[in-house]
């Protein structure tokens, strides 16, 4: 049973497949499918002023990418409600990571979850967030010891902002987006340039528990 | 009595004889019957010829001792249909001859005389 | 050709106002909206921080330089709409560019947005972008029935198809809006304007829990900056062609604004209480009563 | 001179040297048979020389050196010179066809041919009723014993059926003639032709009659004749068909003057009853030689009728006698050896042919030639016939020759499309000897020889119909040359066409529009084919065709060029069609549709000089008071090729099986042939009514429901040609709606759409041929995301549907605008709602044609797919430049437009001030939006190009997708049944009911003629009774059941 | 039900009959009859519907004990058909052509315990787990906290308490 297996996805093996002509064509789907580029850091606006000002927007609109992780999910539907109304913070939920500015770890990850995760979070654009919420996503948690569930999620993508609890109720949440706001502000949440730096070593990590990489370094 | 005349007595007989050929040919279903039917026919429209032709009291147009040289076209009856009629006969046995040929012929082909069995090519 | 040059400083002031208020009024709707939910609702100014934002994000993708266009299509459509209408009744400079063309002009020009936008769209080649397209289109066939209906009747009506003559002929007063003398006609548009305001019932479209927002899915930072700007000009015009058909025109500024803020209002206030159609339940509600209506209203005339 | 006689006596000598012949001799014997044969000939064909070129006198030759009625007497004169030549020419032709039969036949086989063609050449040229009986039964008798050349049991049995049948008609005909006689007193024809009077000859005359009327094999009196063409040797049922039928015919004719004059129509009727239901049951036939054999039955009738009502056609009989006759004779003959060739009955097996292009030529050229399509006699003497009969108010006998004309043209060109498509497991290549060929060569040429001499006849405006055709005829000779030679060729013979043809259409702007529609539209078509490899054998002499017969139209000075180039360009867009590689059910519906409005206007046309005189229709001016028939017969004739809605349904297939570069020739370009005709018939005719209802508001109704179906249909289709075919059906009916409005403003529209269909009809069409051409598929799921391999396809596909949309700022919107303007000022809401709503479900179709085809995405095979040739490219830019300088200034085709339409049209028309286009209703200003856009998009796009400069490149799988990744492009790419929602909503609408109605029809027609066949038992006793049942019925009808 | 496990028991041979309550039994038999046995249940006696099919780890007895439950809707009733199998070479017969579903049990008890059902439909895809490469997680000599320890970056300075001890310690320290 110790032998290391290899993993292979029917999807993305090599393929031939004949063209219009009868020609074969060669299909690589990793290569053929997937953009092959790696991210870049982008650096922020020289002018201070500019910067500054985008900063505030930033942080006055935060987009949350409705993703659900563990038990926390069920604790965002509150911040919607009339008692907590995340609105007035400017904070709107959206269904698409093109559009979401913060992804919001809502508790344990499991690895099959990390890896969408992952492609979640590498979809969305530069200025980035991510908040981590409960004990689980901090260092595992009570579910320290699974075979299954990751204990720290900043080895895997930079986390702007912890909140402790198991679960956190949404008041802390709510906290959680005062802080991120003022980190926003203060311009220190760069976790978009940050994972772009040190995109080896995140890289390392992910595919360490991830035996079965099935899709490109980044995706865009 | 006017109407028992020779010549309708050949009318009447050879319509007739017509009549009897054409069912015959209509409803036998043995070839060789059918053939003698048509015959029939030909014979009745023969008589139906000559009887046309036929005028009370002269004879066929054949030149002999009876009729003598002259006078010929009161003495004989309507040559020409007497003519046809001959042509007509020599016709008739050349049909009948033909179809005698046709019946021995499909007689090889099929074992069989029966009309009905030759309807291969129909609609 | 020549230009008249203070014609277009003024076009794009109207523009420029239009965007504002549209901005405004949708942060207003939204916050309305969330007070009717009995929650307090984002700032009025929200949608300014979000046009920033998005304005401001850093990095970006494109899937072609079809995705590239969509947008651009979209927001040409809907400037273009603005562009072609009459907004100040007896105003020679907020006439914009209606000399270019008349109410048939505007209405295929709607097209013209939502074209590129389906074609950009669908260069992203995400599945969710065709779907939403394909309701989209559907449901727009059978939104623009009756609307084209009432139109007409209005046209014929006043035996034009120029908007600035439309107005012209229903001054003097309330009794002279097209709204009360061709009600048919005028309540088979407003229930058409629903569904291409694409409000709730009728936003199955985007309907973000079912396939994320539909045609949208993958535009994001300017793009969206764009689609955001774009929508806040065109939902403006749509309610300024209405109160153009329907109520009367306007004078002046002010009751521009507080006549199309009415009327933006009915679709929002619609879809707070009404829950979302299905496309096939959609398509022929709008062939049923408005159709109806608005074909009495076109033999009212 | 010799004299005729020497016919039979050379015959007889023969037949007497060929009894001397020794078994072992037998080879010379065959030679010497021909040489009799040609020897015959010589003698008719010198007489026919002799009369034609005046050299000889009509001669009488009397037997027995008396005159008649003592005597027999032989008549020569121009008719039984034509007749005999044709029999001895035919028998020699036999002869050398039957080289190998005879050589190993019998000797008396050798005598039996001779014998019957010696009674043939007297049946025909005497003039003894008696003599006329004998020489029948000499043939008959003959006739069976040519049949069991084979002596299968098939063969044996019909020759004795025929043997009985001809005994019953021989016993009929005996009987006339001696009642005959013994009225008359004598058996010369020219001495009866006042028997009818005397008491009692009548019955004398009927019983002659009906005998030479069933001997002429009418229907339904005529299973004998049919079990002997299926069954005897091919080059018997020729003999039977080309010389027998008209021997016999033209007995009828030497005794039409002893009937009475109220027996014509009667007779002519019954000639007419046995075209249409020999042709109706023929459509079920799927025997070759039984085929053919009701076919001959079939014109045998229609020649009957001629004869019978020969005295009624007075001046132009001979012209339609002779159009009948030689084509049949011709055409017959060589479709009968071909099958001698083939050697079988299967329609599969005719593949053969395809191997041997010159007589698949020549079996394409009998087909036609019988079917009555230009330019062939046929054609031309139905025509004049139809005329005829039109001038003394004959409809119900013009309704039962075009539906006979209807069905023959079903069950030829249904065994023709067969034939062009039964290439598959064919031997590879069949041995034919030359003296096989040989006679259909020379038959082939005489057809195209007696083709050339009626055309000739007619007096054509060469420019427009002769020149065309001699090119037509350039490009079947060249036909081996390379396809980029012929291409090249025929680009440059349209050119130099146009040249030549510009200074005479110069003045009349509407022959101008739709010649540079057609001639442009031809050449431009034509520049896809540089793209094609080899020959593309048979290709060029039907586009050629197809777009001369356009030309023809454009011009025509009268009624019957019209219909010519009408049915030329028909007949040639068929066999473009046919060239498909799936297309033989398409392309034969397509011909039957083509033939049924043909013969719709054919019927107008014979009914238009009622109304308007003898002048072209295209020039009648103002209102023609009372044509609504015409009217409507016209306009269904004209919107079958338009595809309205419930005549539609050949359209898809047709345009879609079509070759991929052709389908633009035969669509965008063809179609607007139908508009041509409708909006003559519309300017020309005015409104008219029809049982006290408006024709147009009916013609506006149809025109919208086309205009929804089309286009509500294309939303569903897979097929990306088929999309764009049912499209060209909703935009027709668009057109059609336009018309329909009668007004100024509709009919500009109606102007304009046809100008503007065509250009975006045609780019659309040849972009997805280069589409095709480089995927190999035409199912739109199988694509997707080629926009990054084929941009400029890309970009001319959106052109092409911005404008079909009719959105701003493209060259569309014209018509949109004024079509707004147009229906206010008509007052036609509901339905101008109608083709409004049916616009707006275009978005649907046009929405999945490019974006299933172009974005989303792309599919593993087509990741190398190049863009389309050049060639393909280039005649679509061509387009687009056009588009684009129609966009911006409209008026450079709108104001010559509007001159072209008349006077008298009510309405107001656009008024122009600069660019602005005004009506009393609305405004519009092409220059102004199209800045103002561009103005707008440039600003828009360089900013988003400054601001997104740095945006990253990604691949197609670089989507959102949940979180998860998308497995294989075929999964993701949504195209299938892309409007599934629209269905559930609206898909009631879609009830095939027009395809429903025409199978039924189809599944009824085809009920109903296996019934009627089975009237023929193959029973001999059946089919006598069938005679005397005939001549019956014969006698109640012509006596009226009184006693004669 | 006392009829049906005396059905069960002359039809097949039981090797233990265990009850849990009125309407659970527990019946064990050897490995070939067990599918059998369940056949019988779901043919003849009316269990049609399978509740699941589950596993106990013996790793003392070098056992994998497999239940296969299944309900009876007219009684109300369950009856768990258990059987031992060996636990090194863990192979059971196949009960996918019993029920559609049985093949994701198994599949879940392929990944889990390494369990082979051959024939089963998919049963080697992985199914909670996607890329594990080491023993079957749920058998008992697999050490997941080692596991967890070397793979998943445990966090420095974490502690785990007993969590009685520890509330008291912290709110009654002076106890």
């Amino acid at each position: 049973m110790e032998d290391k297996k290899t993993f292979i996805d029917p999807d993305l093996t090599k393929r031939t497949v004949i063209g219009p002509n009868g020609e074969d064509i060669t299909v690589d789907p990793i290569q053929d499918y997937f953009c092959d580029a790696l991210p870049k850091k982008h650096e922020p606006k020289r002018a201070k002023i500019f910067e500054n000002f985008f900063n505030w927007a930033r942080a006055e609109s935060i987009w949350v990418l409705g993703f659900g992780t563990g038990c926390g999910s069920i604790e965002l539907y509150p911040l919607l409600t009339p008692r907590f109304d995340a609105y007035r913070f400017g904070v709107q939920m959206r269904p698409t990571p093109r559009q979401a500015n913060l992804m919001i770890i809502s508790g344990y990850l499991s690895v099959k979850t990390l890896k969408r995760a992952i492609r979640s979070y590498e979809q969305m654009q530069n200025p980035k967030f991510v908040m981590a919420l409960g004990s689980c996503t901090i260092n595992g948690g009570m579910y320290f010891d699974s075979y299954n569930t990751i204990n720290r999620l900043d080895k895997y993508m930079p986390v702007d902002v912890y909140v402790a609890g198991c679960m956190p109720r949404p008041e802390a949440i709510l906290a959680g987006f005062e802080a991120l706001k003022k980190r926003i502000k203060a311009g220190k949440a760069e976790g978009a340039n940050l994972y772009a730096e040190n995109f080896e070593t995140y890289k390392a990590n992910q595919k360490k528990i991830i035996r079965d990489w099935n899709m490109p370094d980044y995706n865009w | 009595m006017e109407y028992l005349t020779l010549q309708n007595i050949g009318l009447v007989t050879g319509f007739m004889l017509m009549l009897i050929g054409l069912y015959g040919a209509l409803t036998q279903k043995n070839i060789l019957r059918i053939i003698v039917a048509f015959t029939i026919f030909d014979a009745g429209l023969n008589l139906v010829i000559v009887a046309l032709s036929y005028i009370k009291g002269r004879v066929a147009p054949i030149i002999d001792q009876t009729t003598g040289v002259t006078n010929l076209s009161e003495k004989f009856v309507d040559p020409i249909p007497q003519a046809l009629v001959l042509t007509s006969i020599v016709i008739g046995v050349g049909v009948t001859g033909v179809m005698l040929t046709f019946a021995l012929r499909m007689f090889k082909t099929r074992h069989s005389l029966d009309i009905n069995d030759f309807k291969q090519t129909k609609w | 050709m020549s230009i008249d040059w203070i014609k277009l400083l003024f076009t794009l002031l109207g523009l420029f106002i239009v965007l504002n208020y549209g901005l405004l009024q949708y942060g207003l709707i939204r916050r309305i909206t969330a007070r009717i939910g009995k929650r307090i609702g984002m700032p009025v100014y929200q949608p300014y921080i979000d046009l920033v934002k998005n304005y401001a994000m850093r990095s970006q993708i494109t899937h072609g330089v079809m995705f590239y266009l969509g947008p651009v299509f979209r927001l040409v459509g809907g400037v273009g709409i603005f562009m072609f209408m009459p907004l100040i009744y007896g105003s020679y400079y907020w006439s914009n560019y209606s000399f270019a063309g008349d109410v048939i002009l505007i209405m295929y020009f709607m097209f013209f947005g939502m074209l590129g936008m389906a074609l950009g769209a669908s260069e992203g080649g995400h599945p969710y972008s065709f779907i939403g397209i394909s309701r989209g289109l559907s449901q727009f066939t059978t939104v623009e029935v009756p609307f084209t209906l009432a139109v007409i009747a209005v046209a014929v009506q006043h035996h034009s198809f120029s908007l600035t003559e439309i107005v012209a002929g229903q001054q003097g007063g309330i009794m002279h809006w097209n709204i009360m003398t061709n009600p048919f006609a005028g309540i088979a548009a407003m229930l058409a304007f629903l569904g291409m305001m694409m409000a709730s019932p009728f936003n199955v479209v985007q309907a973000p829990q079912e396939i994320p927002i539909g045609p949208p899915t993958e535009y994001h930072g300017t793009y969206l900056g764009l689609l955001q700007t774009n929508r806040a000009i065109l939902y403006v015009s749509e309610s300024i062609l209405m109160v153009n058909l329907f109520f009367g025109g306007a004078t002046n500024w002010v009751e521009l604004i507080v006549k199309s803020f009415c009327v933006f209002f009915w679709p929002v206030f619609v879809g707070l209480v009404f829950p979302r159609f299905r496309i096939d339940q959609s398509i022929p509600w709008f062939l049923k009563i408005p159709l109806i209506l608005s074909i009495i209203g076109i033999f009212m005339v | 001179m010799v004299s005729p006689v020497h016919i039979v006596s050379i015959g007889l000598i023969t037949a007497f040297l060929l009894g001397l012949g020794k078994k072992s001799q037998q080879q010379m014997l065959v030679f010497v048979l021909m040489i009799a044969t040609a020897a015959m000939t010589m003698v008719s064909g010198s007489w026919l020389i002799g009369l034609m070129t005046g050299s000889l006198k009509p001669t009488d030759v009397f037997t027995a050196g008396f005159k008649p009625p003592f005597a027999i007497n032989l008549r020569m004169t121009m008719d039984e010179a034509v007749l005999t030549t044709m029999v001895n020419v035919f028998g020699f032709l036999t002869v050398i066809y039957l080289f190998d039969v005879l050589k190993k036949a019998g000797k008396h086989l050798l005598s039996i041919i001779v014998v019957f063609l010696i009674g043939l050449n007297v049946v025909v040229m005497t003039r003894d009723l008696f003599n006329l009986f004998v020489f029948l039964e000499i043939t008959s008798i003959a006739t069976a014993g040519l049949v069991i050349i084979i002596q299968d049991s098939k063969s044996i049995s019909a020759g004795f059926k025929f043997l009985m049948a001809s005994s019953v008609i021989s016993g009929i005909l005996l009987i006339g003639i001696i009642f005959a006689y013994s009225y008359v007193g004598n058996l010369n024809i020219d001495f009866m032709t006042n028997l009818s009077m005397v008491k009692g000859g009548a019955v004398a005359v009927f019983l002659v009659m009906t005998a030479i009327i069933l001997e002429s094999k009418q229907f339904p009196a005529n299973g004998w004749a049919l079990d002997m063409y299926e069954s005897a040797h091919p080059a018997i049922g020729s003999a039977l068909s080309a010389v027998s039928a008209p021997a016999i015919l033209f007995v009828v004719y030497k005794l039409m003057p002893m009937v009475p004059e109220n027996w014509h129509p009667v007779i002519g009727l019954l000639g007419l009853i046995t075209f249409a239901f020999s042709n109706f049951l023929a459509t079920r036939q799927e025997n070759i030689r039984r085929m053919l054999g009701y076919s001959s039955v079939a014109q045998g009738g229609l020649m009957l009728t001629v004869v019978a009502m020969s005295v009624y056609f007075g001046q132009s009989f001979w012209f339609i006698i002779l159009g009948f006759l030689l084509t049949n004779f011709f055409a017959k003959a060589g479709l009968f050896w071909l099958n001698g060739i083939v050697n079988s009955d299967d329609q599969n097996k005719w593949g053969i042919l395809r191997k041997r292009p010159v007589l698949f030529f020549l079996f394409g050229v009998f087909v036609v030639a019988m079917a009555g399509l230009p330019p062939f006699p046929t054609f031309f003497a139905k025509w004049e016939m139809i005329m005829q009969l039109a001038q003394g108010n004959g409809w119900g006998w013009i309704v039962l020759i075009l539906l006979g004309s209807i069905f023959e043209i079903a069950f030829l060109f249904k065994w023709f499309g067969r034939v062009f498509h039964a290439v598959k497991d064919q031997p590879a290549e069949p041995v034919i000897p030359w003296f096989k060929e040989f006679p259909v060569m020379l038959f082939g040429a005489g057809i195209l020889a007696t083709s050339y001499y009626f055309i000739k006849y007619q007096q054509f405006d060469n420019l427009f119909v002769l020149i065309p055709l001699l090119i037509v005829a350039a490009f079947v000779v060249i036909d081996f040359l390379p396809a980029f030679i012929k291409n090249i060729l025929l680009i440059a013979a349209l050119t130099f066409y146009g040249y030549i043809i510009y200074p005479e259409i110069k003045g009349n702007i509407m022959q101008l529009v739709f010649m540079s529609v057609f001639l442009v539209g031809g050449i431009l078509t034509l520049i896809p084919g540089f793209a094609t490899k080899g020959t593309r054998a048979g290709f060029y002499p039907f586009a050629a065709m197809t777009i001369f017969g356009l030309i023809m139209l454009v011009n025509p000075g009268d009624n019957l060029t019209f219909f010519m180039g009408w049915e030329q360009m028909a007949l040639g867009s068929y066999i473009l069609i046919l060239r498909g590689k799936k297309a033989e059910r398409p392309a034969q519906q397509y011909m039957l549709f083509s033939a049924g409005g043909a013969y719709l206007m054919l019927a107008a046309f014979g009914m238009l000089p009622h109304f308007a005189g003898d002048t072209f229709f295209g020039n009648l001016s103002g209102l023609i008071p009372g044509a609504g028939v015409v009217f409507v017969l016209f306009a269904l004739g004209f919107m079958l090729k338009t595809a309205a809605i419930g005549l539609h349904i050949w359209l898809p297939g047709a345009y879609s099986e079509a070759e991929d570069d052709a389908t633009p020739l035969v669509s965008g370009v063809l179609i607007n042939a139908g508009v041509l005709g409708l909006f003559w018939i519309v300017t020309s005719f005015g409104p008219q009514q029809l049982f006290g209802y408006d024709i147009f508001q009916l013609m506006g109704w149809i025109g919208a429901i086309t205009a929804i179906g089309g286009n509500m249909l294309a939303i569903y289709e897979e097929d990306m040609k088929r999309l764009i075919a049912y499209s060209s059906v909703g935009a027709m009916g668009y057109i059609i709606f336009a018309l329909s409005m009668d007004s100024k403003l509709g009919l500009l529209i109606a102007l304009y759409y046809m100008v503007l269909h065509f250009i975006y009809k045609t780019m659309l069409f040849m972009s997805a041929a280069g589409v095709i051409y480089r995927t190999k598929t035409r199912n739109m799921y199988e694509m997707g995301g080629l926009i990054k391999s084929m941009p400029w396809s890309f970009i001319v596909v959106l052109i092409g549907i911005i404008t079909l949309a009719g959105m701003p700022p493209l060259a569309g919107f014209a018509g949109k605008w004024m079509f707004y303007n147009a229906v206010v000022m008509k007052g036609w809401y509901l339905q101008g709602t109608m083709v409004f709503f049916s616009g707006i479900v275009a978005f649907l179709y046009l929405y999945k044609l490019i974006a299933s085809v172009f974005l989303g995405q792309l599919k593993d095979n087509h990741r190398r797919v190049k863009e389309a040739p050049f060639v393909y490219l280039l005649p679509q830019f061509i387009f687009v430049i056009a588009i684009m300088v129609l966009s911006i200034f409209p008026q450079v085709l709108l104001e010559p437009l509007a001159t072209i339409i008349p006077d008298r049209v009510p309405g107001e028309a656009i008024l122009w001030d600069g660019r602005l286009a005004m009506t009393s209703f609305g405004y519009w200003n092409a220059f102004a939006v199209m800045t103002t856009v561009i103005v707008m998009f440039a600003t828009i796009f360089l900013w988003l190009t400054y601001h997104s400069r740095k945006a990253q490149k990604v691949k197609q799988f670089n989507i959102v997708f949940a979180a998860e990744r998308p497995f294989r492009p075929e999964t993701t790419h949504v195209s299938y049944n892309m409007f599934a929602g629209y269905k559930k909503a609206l898909g009631w609408l879609m009830t095939p009911l027009a395809t429903q109605f025409w199978t039924g029809i189809s599944d009824w027609s085809t009920a109903i003629a296996d019934k009627v066949r089975s009237w023929y038992t193959g029973n001999g006793q059946t089919y006598a009774m069938h005679l005397l049942l005939y001549a019956f019925v014969l006698y109640l009808l012509i006596s009226g059941g009184k006693i004669l | 039900m006392e009829k049906i496990i005396q059905h069960l028991q002359g039809a097949f041979d039981v090797k233990a009959v265990k009850k849990q309550r009125n309407d659970l039994y527990f019946v064990t038999v050897g490995k070939d009859q067990a599918i059998p046995a369940v056949t019988y249940l779901r043919d003849a006696e009316g269990f049609s519907h399978l509740v699941m099919i589950t596993v106990a780890d013996w790793m003392e007895k070098g056992v994998f004990e497999l239940n296969y439950i299944v309900h009876n809707y007219q009684l109300h009733a369950d009856i768990s058909i258990c059987t031992n199998i060996d636990r090194e070479e863990a192979t059971m017969h196949s009960a996918h052509h019993l029920w559609e579903q049985a093949w994701t049990y198994q599949r879940e008890l392929k990944e889990m315990y390494g369990i082979e059902f051959p024939g089963s439909p998919r049963v080697d895809e992985s199914f909670n787990l996607e890329g594990w490469d080491n023993i079957p997680p749920m058998r008992r000599e697999f050490d997941t906290l080692k596991y967890a320890n070397e793979t998943f970056f445990p966090r420095p300075g974490r502690v785990s308490h007993d969590p009685a001890t520890y509330m008291k310690q912290k709110l009654y320290p002076n106890e």
